[in-house]
């Protein structure tokens, strides 16, 4: 029943943007929403340089990687099992540091970013989690909330923001679940929501689908579409072949840790 | 953060982690309730200790207007103390004054003192002598012949051995050493237990760091949850060594029959000690533990 | 790297069956390996009669199931999100009572089913986890070793199995990594293992790709699809549209907890 | 489940979860500790107020061959028991035999008795009195006119008054009381670390039933755990215990210096009950708190 909603929820095309709070405002107006730790002035929202991970003692996740992503783009990251995506995430949150290269988010370099600063960071980088990290004891409403929350947002934004974003993934009637009473398929959802509910001005999904019967993940995907056409820049890891071919949006393909393919207009397999 | 958020947050919090919270009062309660006992009993056994010195003195009063005809010139104590002084088997001559007295006096039963016009309290001499079994010989060495003239009455020390005297200072002793040694070791059990609970929530806190949190928002709560635990064990404790006080004092007091006089410290201090120790373990064991999972 | 691996283990194609441990014995061997709970005489694996399961207090996970399903076959269960599958699966390994209806498995009824036979039915059914459900504290070897070492299996046994079928799963380089230091498919991949590498005569899978790129999905289906044809019942929950499609096995579908279509040469939507 | 497996699993699981093994075994260890001292300062307070009650009794030693010319007759003997059972200050009056004397002192100083050859020790009466205070009047009252025939010397009880056997008595009643209350504290204390420590395992309890181990596959590691950890707690409590004896025995006997002969219970036997009790509250401690979580 709750796939209904997702359907007429998002279904109803991408000419009704500015109808709903995540994807409402037009032109870029999700940077004025939080404190700016990401540079708005500059064109870039992403760089990897020449970045390097090995995991001690001898696993090399990413191997001399280099790209540049640009404010507002949608990007595919592709990949065996493996090759070193969920690593590339863990860069971009400073939850890792590179063993060599240089990353920069919204034109902060991340190795030189101050402990204190990554709070900052975090709040400005919505994250769907490939094992969806939702706090195990607060409810689905609570995981978002929490979100909210830690940026400081007033009780009453929060009463309305949390089942806004809950109703836009379809789990109006899951507010009061915890985690454990969820299936799959809903807490990747509640994760989803809670990474686009403070309207982050770079959004990073780790396999936001994984989980996800077709149908559903057609209404995730519009839902992303419309945020990132509202100025949000996407960054996603997927396996879903047929998603990734008929979008023909920017694909960054990995294997075994190094840049094999940066393609404008790519699909999931080189042609 | 907020204080009405960083409430509602702990509240929260300890009402989600009930196995967890429910542990570390445990152990608050425990560690504080032998505490308080130990406090109590050793603080006790001081002033027993004090008491069983104090009666090995011989003590020397000096006549005043009302039990002599006339009070004791400053010339016959002066003799008095140098007899005392000179005298082989005396340790130290104490001189406490009438006005010494009173204040000694008001300290200990105030309710007396209140309804005095004048003092009653003649000047005295305190003397410890060398040796508690020679308490006898110091207090006749003095009657004898007569009384030095100004003396009105020399009391004797009880009939105390040595013996008891150390008894009662190595109960003092190792009551405090216990008291330490508990004090010490609540502080490590229950920092202990807040360990283990929070280290059972550390998935929790990775995850409230990976979407944003600050070290002190993470933070906050847990103290704020520590603190709790430690208010709430630190209260139980308190009451229930109310209950074993009225419940068992009496009948060892009893037996005691003639040491009523012997006194614990007040009820009050040892609470307010508990109190402390319960809350400062359990705000700041938090507290520390915590930074060790904030680096993520 | 370990991609490849799978694929020159897995690909070889169906004929080399019996070349390796886990599809090795062919015809019904899996049953004489471990301790009879299921009924071997029986043509039938798992019943489902009337099957009705409520989340205390309002939530109809599955509402008048039934389906009986052979020995041998290859089912597929599919259904949007939250439409019950994982709640069957649960039901089929007794960690939940259904809460009207009877499930029976290899001819017991797991409602009368004592607490102390419920290992032995653990055992007896190979199960990959949609969360994985690795231990934490073990490498990827010892959790495999662990489900080999709970039905008392020597250890030169184990010491043998463990390597043979972590090499299955493309995994050989990963024997001795925690599981928070495996990627998510890599995690996918071990829960796979430990499923098979007793050789149970039921193997449920859910969404047993849903971590994975699409090459390495066909290597496991492969792997799956070998282990079928050597006797093994498999029911697997998926979300994977094109392999459904593909394969033309039974099909399964749930909807909001009904049993919507169960179709012997289906595809993942109805025609 | 084999005996091997089942260690090789419980050392696993210790390596892999130090966190919670270091928090356990402090428990033990900080617990029984404390139990320790206070079993040990308890039989040291009884035996106190043992040698204190002792030192109020008259003892009448009768005469043997060795001190007078000839022994006690049975007729003398009975003499002084029925003019002590007429007084009226006399409570109880107790016949300590040659032989049973000389049990005593074997059992006393064993060292001492191996090499007599015959039975040097008279016959006895202990005499107590019903007042503390009465202690001299008995002993003067069978002295008065002159000592009764047969008998060769009459030993005055110390100057002991009936408060120091009072407070002996009290003493002995509140080291029992906080050994009591320290037993089950540490017991709770025990329980409630390894409850936490498994607690923060469940989910790992969960998978491993999840993938078909029996309740017993999966509670024998962890009771062996907790038995470890009992065991080791313990043995350094014990260890611990040794020390602290060693370093303040001596600083404590020499300002009791006559009371040499009070004597605490054993090191042995402390030893013992501080490991049978961290070990049984280890193992069973987790034995039982993991059934709670079985039922998956
Ligand atoms: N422990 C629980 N308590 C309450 N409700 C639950 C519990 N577990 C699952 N549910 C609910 O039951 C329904 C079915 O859950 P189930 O996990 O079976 O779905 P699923 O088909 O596996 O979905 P997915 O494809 O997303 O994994 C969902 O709506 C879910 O919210
Ligand atoms: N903490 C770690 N310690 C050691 N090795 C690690 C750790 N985390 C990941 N790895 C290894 O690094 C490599 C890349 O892992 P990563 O999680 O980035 O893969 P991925 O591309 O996300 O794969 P998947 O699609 O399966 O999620 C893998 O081989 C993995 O085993
Ligand atoms: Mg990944
Ligand atoms: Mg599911």
């Amino acid at each position: 029943m709750q796939e209904s909603d997702v359907h007429t929820q998002v279904a109803p095309s991408d000419a009704s943007t500015g109808a709903n709070g995540v994807a409402g405002n037009g032109g870029d107006p999700l940077f004025e929403s939080v404190e700016q730790p990401i540079d708005p002035s500059s064109g870039t929202m992403i760089v990897f340089e020449r970045v390097t991970k090995i995991y001690e003692p001898n696993v090399s996740a990413l191997n001399d990687v280099s790209f540049a992503i640009d404010k507002g783009e949608f990007v595919f990251v592709v990949g065996a099992s493996g090759s070193g995506k969920s690593t590339m995430i863990r860069l971009l949150l400073k939850e890792l540091e590179p063993t060599s290269g240089r990353v920069v988010v919204g034109g902060r370099d991340l190795t030189r970013l101050k402990r204190s600063r990554v709070p900052l960071l975090r709040r400005n980088v919505g994250c769907v989690f490939q094992d969806f990290k939702l706090l195990p004891n607060r409810t689905a409403g609570g995981n978002i909330a929490y979100a909210l929350k830690v940026q400081g947002e007033s009780k009453a934004s929060i009463r309305r923001n949390v089942p806004e974003v809950l109703s836009l993934v379809g789990l109006s009637d899951k507010t009061g679940s915890l985690p454990e009473e969820l299936s799959g398929g809903e807490q990747q959802r509640v994760s989803i929501a809670r990474a686009v509910v403070n309207h982050p001005p770079l959004l990073i999904c780790d396999e936001p689908t994984g989980n996800l019967d077709p149908d559903t993940s057609v209404g995730i995907m519009q839902l992303l579409y419309r945020i990132n056409r509202a100025g949000t820049t996407i960054l996603m890891v997927t396996h879903d072949r047929e998603m990734v071919d008929k979008m023909r949006k920017r694909v960054i393909a990995l294997e075994d840790g190094r840049l094999a393919r940066d393609e404008r207009r790519g699909g999931y397999t080189s042609e | 953060m907020r204080i009405k958020l960083l409430f509602s947050e702990s509240f929260r919090s300890l009402a989600a982690n009930v196995s967890t919270t429910v542990a570390a009062t445990m152990t608050v309660l425990i560690g504080m309730f032998l505490l308080g006992l130990f406090i109590a009993l050793g603080s006790w056994a001081q002033d027993f200790g004090e008491t069983q010195k104090e009666k090995l003195l011989v003590k020397v009063y000096f006549c005043t207007e009302d039990t002599c005809a006339k009070a004791a010139t400053p010339a016959q104590i002066n003799a008095v103390r140098q007899q005392l002084a000179s005298s082989r088997l005396v340790d130290e001559v104490t001189f406490v004054s009438k006005a010494e007295a009173l204040d000694r006096m008001r300290r200990q039963t105030p309710q007396l003192v209140e309804n005095l016009s004048s003092n009653p309290l003649p000047d005295a001499f305190e003397v410890k002598a060398r040796d508690g079994a020679d308490v006898k010989l110091v207090s006749a060495s003095l009657r004898q012949p007569t009384k030095p003239p100004g003396v009105e009455e020399i009391k004797d020390g009880d009939e105390v051995s040595d013996q008891v005297v150390n008894v009662a200072r190595v109960l003092t002793l190792a009551f405090l050493v216990a008291t330490i040694v508990l004090l010490v070791s609540s502080a490590l059990l229950i920092a202990n237990t807040i360990r283990l609970s929070i280290f059972s929530r550390r998935r929790e806190i990775e995850v409230m760091k990976l979407v944003g949190a600050t070290n002190w928002f993470v933070r906050g709560p847990f103290m704020l949850e520590g603190l709790i635990c430690g208010v709430v064990g630190s209260v139980i404790a308190i009451v229930m060594l109310l209950l074993a006080k009225e419940a068992a004092l009496p009948a060892i007091t009893n037996r005691l029959s003639t040491s009523s006089d012997i006194q614990a410290w007040p009820f009050v201090y040892v609470s307010a000690i508990i109190l402390v120790v319960g809350i400062t373990v359990g705000a700041v064991g938090s507290g520390l533990t915590i930074r060790r999972f904030l680096n993520v």
